[in-house]
């Protein structure tokens, strides 16, 4: 199966939800309100996409928004195994709240407490959202948002070796 | 001072430290057994089963049949408190720090470290990482392991070199006698690595 | 040729003595092993592998052909090449020269190889031995003198070189690195 | 029923520093790890009632390198060797995909040769990591045989790959447009030998582990999951495939060369840990068949650098010259500086613990806008809490062994 045929599939099942529609290269995405995302979400389920691969957040600081996209595919409907499709909604930084899609896709539970302490989003609902991979002094500092930064080492250090 | 157990038997209580302060008077002194402890120290140097990071999987294949590290006397074993000797494999983040810490504190003196690969020297190639700790920075490093990861004959050649240590400068047996490493610092970690865990 | 997916079933326990015979099984594989076992462990370091020359052990320059472009710490993942500044002089002009070096610390390398596949003049080879060890942190960090020659091979003074060849009986077997470059 | 309460006892008693904790609901908690003597970096918060689960919560995170964030600061090609760090035993199947995502906004592709030279390294570390997942497998569940020979074999796939990269597990293999070093001249003929020799050897395996009546009563009924909760959970690989799920990455998606080389992805149907391990070990067999059919092809075809035109056409006569004597494949200093174009692509391979998900995201310069990798071990990490609840506590040194779960690539 080819994303267009995919593309078709999921446009069906979306039908009477806004949506818009973001293309990659080897995936699709479908960007809806966050009111609509756990009905797309269990839309898609019914399609046949029953697993999460990907919980994908990007932080873009410059437009002021978090992209939260679950892409999606399937195991039991092995055409639909070929396609990777995203379900995903924007956030503003400033209040990143988004509707857990625990219930929906079992498979996001541990992804959703990642993102959690990496970004601080917070899923309402989610019935276990502690940390899962830091300590809570690192987690603080929400790690992966773009306003955190990593010092890197020049390439040119004059400093002589020592020893 | 005895003690009374029951049916008949007894129980001997009394001050274990004034005891093995008579026994270690009575090896290191009397006896001048410090170079047999050396000797024994050295070829027993039993790393504890701790594996911090993917240097593990070197750590693993230098005990394997190929390069069997126990014809050195290394046998990693499970229990803290029956090892002396601790490899370090790889980045230790913030997280293990406080395992690393605990379990070194749970090993018997005279006790050892080996740092393994780039990450348990000055980061490798996570130098700027946010989530990792230099492994000296918590506790004392006595040989050093370039690579990432380095061999098994590396991790050899590494036992190899701490056994020539302790022979030489008798570090097992002034450690006895001193109550610490004549030849280091104790090293105290600048902030408690366990603090995420008690916090 | 496209791939398929195989449905496959687990091997049943059949009869009453399937139990028996998985013991027998394994017991003489065991034993097989026990009469005739494969030896090829190495007696390190009475023993040491001569590895291929292709090898990518500890990274040395050759000053020679270094034309000082810092390609080598532009590319480096660790940050574990660097360019370090000397006052040279030219030998056409008899002028002190700023020139840049490359210098190597060994507490970050981590034996990628890229350097040595940047560097447009081959300036940087490897040496094919990775058993160094270090008691002090700072000998890791090369100066330029050290950078230029080979690092010393402890083992090589110790031992013989054996060689380890795959074997279709036998899987790895050890032999004299001698007997193998005789063929 | 009256509750021993150590705390008060220890009063009377005198016997300071005897801490035992005692649960309201008649529950123990018992910390696992990390320091264990398995393959470790990892907490199991375990509550047990007698010795059945109640629960089970991984603690995991005490190998997180913070991968994902170091990238953002790093050049394209620098993030191949860092991401490598995940899975060192199976270096070239967790960096290919990436490699992959790359060369999908770069527009280009691969030349055969390239592609099936990452086919053999991506084969020969499948057959390593199966090899190394069964020694730590034996360790956990107390056969030690086992973690003798596999990690002895094991050395004869390490030492195809030394020889094929020039180091034993961080191989740093593929870049963007192709693969680092053909292979030399001697390596069909030891890849051919360690094939026979693995084919009788396999046998033997079978009937010391597999087989074994001992090992049999450890693995079978044990850590069951069933297909529909197989997909529900979204484990992966071997764990997926031993639950009836006909899925693999290769087979939905082929990569490199997988589309022309013929092989089976062995499913299975029982779900339990005896399954996981059969379709590890009927993997290994298919991995054999498909290095044979790689060196078979690397051989016909004529030697010429396994590198995109882009990266080579401008090659001066040197690198020819290296190429031609020691097949490394030099490369151009651009390489350190590449820009790849504004684009996002996703890319997937299927490594030997499961498939592997890289989402890349370019904004035209020369280092990533945001990488997020969804690794194996990461997605089967929540068969833990979802399957172990039930079993005994001695199941789950099976459990853990059986879904091969390696923790450095599940923390990244």
């Amino acid at each position: 199966m080819s994303l267009d045929q995919a593309r078709r599939i999921v446009e069906e099942a979306l039908s009477g939800i806004e949506y818009r529609v973001d293309e990659g290269k080897g995936f699709i995405e479908f960007i809806v309100a966050k009111e609509n995302l756990v009905e797309a979400a269990s839309r898609l389920k019914k399609a046949g996409f029953d697993h999460v691969k990907s919980l994908t957040v990007v932080d873009y600081k410059a437009e002021d928004k978090f992209k939260i996209v679950y892409h999606a595919s399937s195991y039991l409907n092995e055409d639909l195994a070929k396609v990777i499709v995203g379900i995903g909604t924007e956030v503003p930084r400033s209040n990143p709240k988004v509707p857990t899609l625990v219930y929906v896709w079992r498979s996001v539970e541990f992804q959703e407490r990642e993102v959690f302490e990496f970004f601080g989003i917070e899923f309402e609902d989610h019935p276990d959202l502690r940390l899962l991979l830091l300590a809570p002094q690192v987690a603080e500092k929400k790690p992966l948002r773009k306003d955190f930064i990593v010092k890197e080492e020049p390439i040119i250090r004059t400093k002589p070796p020592t020893g | 001072m005895e003690g009374n157990g029951g049916n008949g038997g007894r129980v001997y209580v009394g001050n274990l430290d004034k005891s093995a302060k008579r026994a270690k008077q009575l090896v290191m002194g009397k006896l001048r057994m410090g170079k047999a402890v050396d000797w024994a120290t050295a070829f027993s140097l039993w790393p504890v089963h701790l594996t911090t990071s993917c240097c593990g999987c070197e750590f693993a294949a230098t005990w394997s049949p190929r390069f069997d590290a126990e014809q050195h006397g290394a046998l990693p074993w499970v229990g803290a408190r029956q090892t002396n000797m601790i490899l370090i494999e790889g980045t230790v983040t913030k997280k293990m720090a406080c395992a690393v810490r605990v379990t070194w504190e749970q090993m018997p003196s005279p006790k050892f470290a080996i740092a393994m690969g780039a990450c348990a020297i000055d980061g490798g190639i996570f130098y700027n990482s946010y989530n990792i700790v230099r492994p000296w920075e918590i506790i004392p490093v006595d040989v050093y392991i370039p690579g990432c990861p380095p061999r098994p004959e590396a991790v050899a050649r590494a036992i190899i070199e701490l056994q020539r240590k302790i022979r030489k400068q008798r570090v097992a047996s002034k450690w006895i006698e001193e109550g610490w490493r004549p030849d280091r610092e104790y090293v105290k970690p600048k902030e408690d690595p366990c603090s995420w865990w008690r916090g | 040729m496209p791939a398929k997916p195989v449905v496959k079933r687990l091997p049943a326990r059949r009869g009453l003595f399937a139990g028996f015979k998985g013991n027998v099984d394994a017991i003489t594989i065991g034993l097989k092993y026990l009469v005739d076992p494969k030896r090829f462990t190495l007696i390190y370091p009475n023993e040491y592998i001569k590895l291929d020359p292709g090898y990518r052990g500890f990274i040395v320059l050759d000053p020679k052909k270094c034309i000082h472009c810092s390609s080598c710490a532009r590319i480096c993942p660790a940050a574990a090449m660097r360019m370090i500044k000397r006052m040279e002089e030219d030998p056409k002009t008899g002028k002190p020269k700023m020139k840049l070096w490359p210098v190597i610390n060994y507490q970050r390398c981590i034996f990628c190889g890229y350097c040595v596949d940047v560097c447009p003049t081959e300036a940087l080879y490897t040496v094919p031995y990775h058993d160094i060890v270090y008691e002090n942190m700072a000998e890791m960090d090369w100066s330029l003198e050290t950078f230029v020659k080979p690092p010393e091979h402890p083992t090589a003074k110790e031992g013989i070189p054996v060689k380890y060849i795959v074997d279709e009986e036998k899987g790895l077997v050890k032999v004299r690195a001698e007997e193998v470059e005789e063929k | 029923m009256s509750v021993w309460v150590y705390g008060e006892q220890k009063s009377e008693l005198g016997l300071e520093g005897t801490i035992t904790r005692k649960l309201e609901e008649d529950l123990y908690e018992v910390f696992i790890g990390p320091q264990h003597p398995g393959s470790g970096h990892m907490r199991i918060i375990v509550r047990i009632d007698g010795d059945i689960i109640v629960e089970a919560d991984p603690d995991m995170g005490y190998v997180h390198r913070t991968m994902e964030k170091l990238s953002e600061g790093r050049e394209w090609i620098k993030n191949v060797p860092l991401f490598e760090r995940m899975a060192i035993h199976d270096a070239c199947n967790v960096t290919v995909s990436y490699v992959m995502a790359l060369e999908r906004i770069l527009g280009i592709e691969p030349p055969p040769r390239a592609k099936y030279l990452r086919t053999l390294l991506c084969e020969i570390n499948r057959i390593a990591a199966h090899l190394y997942g069964f020694g730590i497998f034996g360790v956990f569940i107390g056969h030690s045989t086992m973690y003798m020979w596999s990690f002895a074999d094991r050395e004869v796939m390490v030492e195809l790959a030394e020889k094929l990269t020039g180091a034993r597990l961080t191989h740093s293999y593929p870049i963007p447009g192709g693969a680092r070093r053909d292979m030399p001249q001697d390596f069909p003929q030891a890849a051919r030998k360690a094939v026979r020799y693995f084919r009788r050897r396999l046998d033997e395996y079978r009937k010391i582990f597999l087989d074994n009546p001992v090992t049999r009563k450890r693995l079978e009924g044990v850590g069951i999951i069933p297909k529909k909760i197989a997909a529900e959970l979204g484990v992966v690989g071997p764990v997926a495939r031993a639950s009836g799920i006909k899925y693999d990455a290769r087979l939905a998606e082929p990569y490199d060369a997988y589309d022309e080389v013929e092989f089976e992805v062995p499913v299975y149907e029982e779900g339990d840990a005896l399954a996981r391990a059969w379709v590890k070990f009927e993997e290994i067999k298919q991995s054999l068949r498909i290095i044979e059919q790689a060196v078979d092809w690397l051989e016909k075809h004529p030697r010429e650098a396994p590198i995109h035109e882009r990266f080579w056409a401008k090659a001066p006569p040197l690198w020819k010259k290296v190429f031609e004597a020691e097949g490394r494949v030099k490369l151009l200093p651009l390489m350190a500086n590449l820009k790849l174009p504004p684009g996002r692509a996703m890319a997937r391979s299927e490594t030997a613990r499961g498939e592997i998900v890289y989402y890349v995201e370019s904004d035209g310069k020369t280092t990533p806008y945001r990488v997020r990798i969804v690794s194996p071990s990461a997605r089967n990490a929540i068969v833990f809490k979802y399957i172990a609840p039930g079993y005994k506590v001695m199941d789950l040194p099976t459990i853990y062994g059986s879904i091969d779960y390696f923790p450095p690539e599940a923390d990244r």
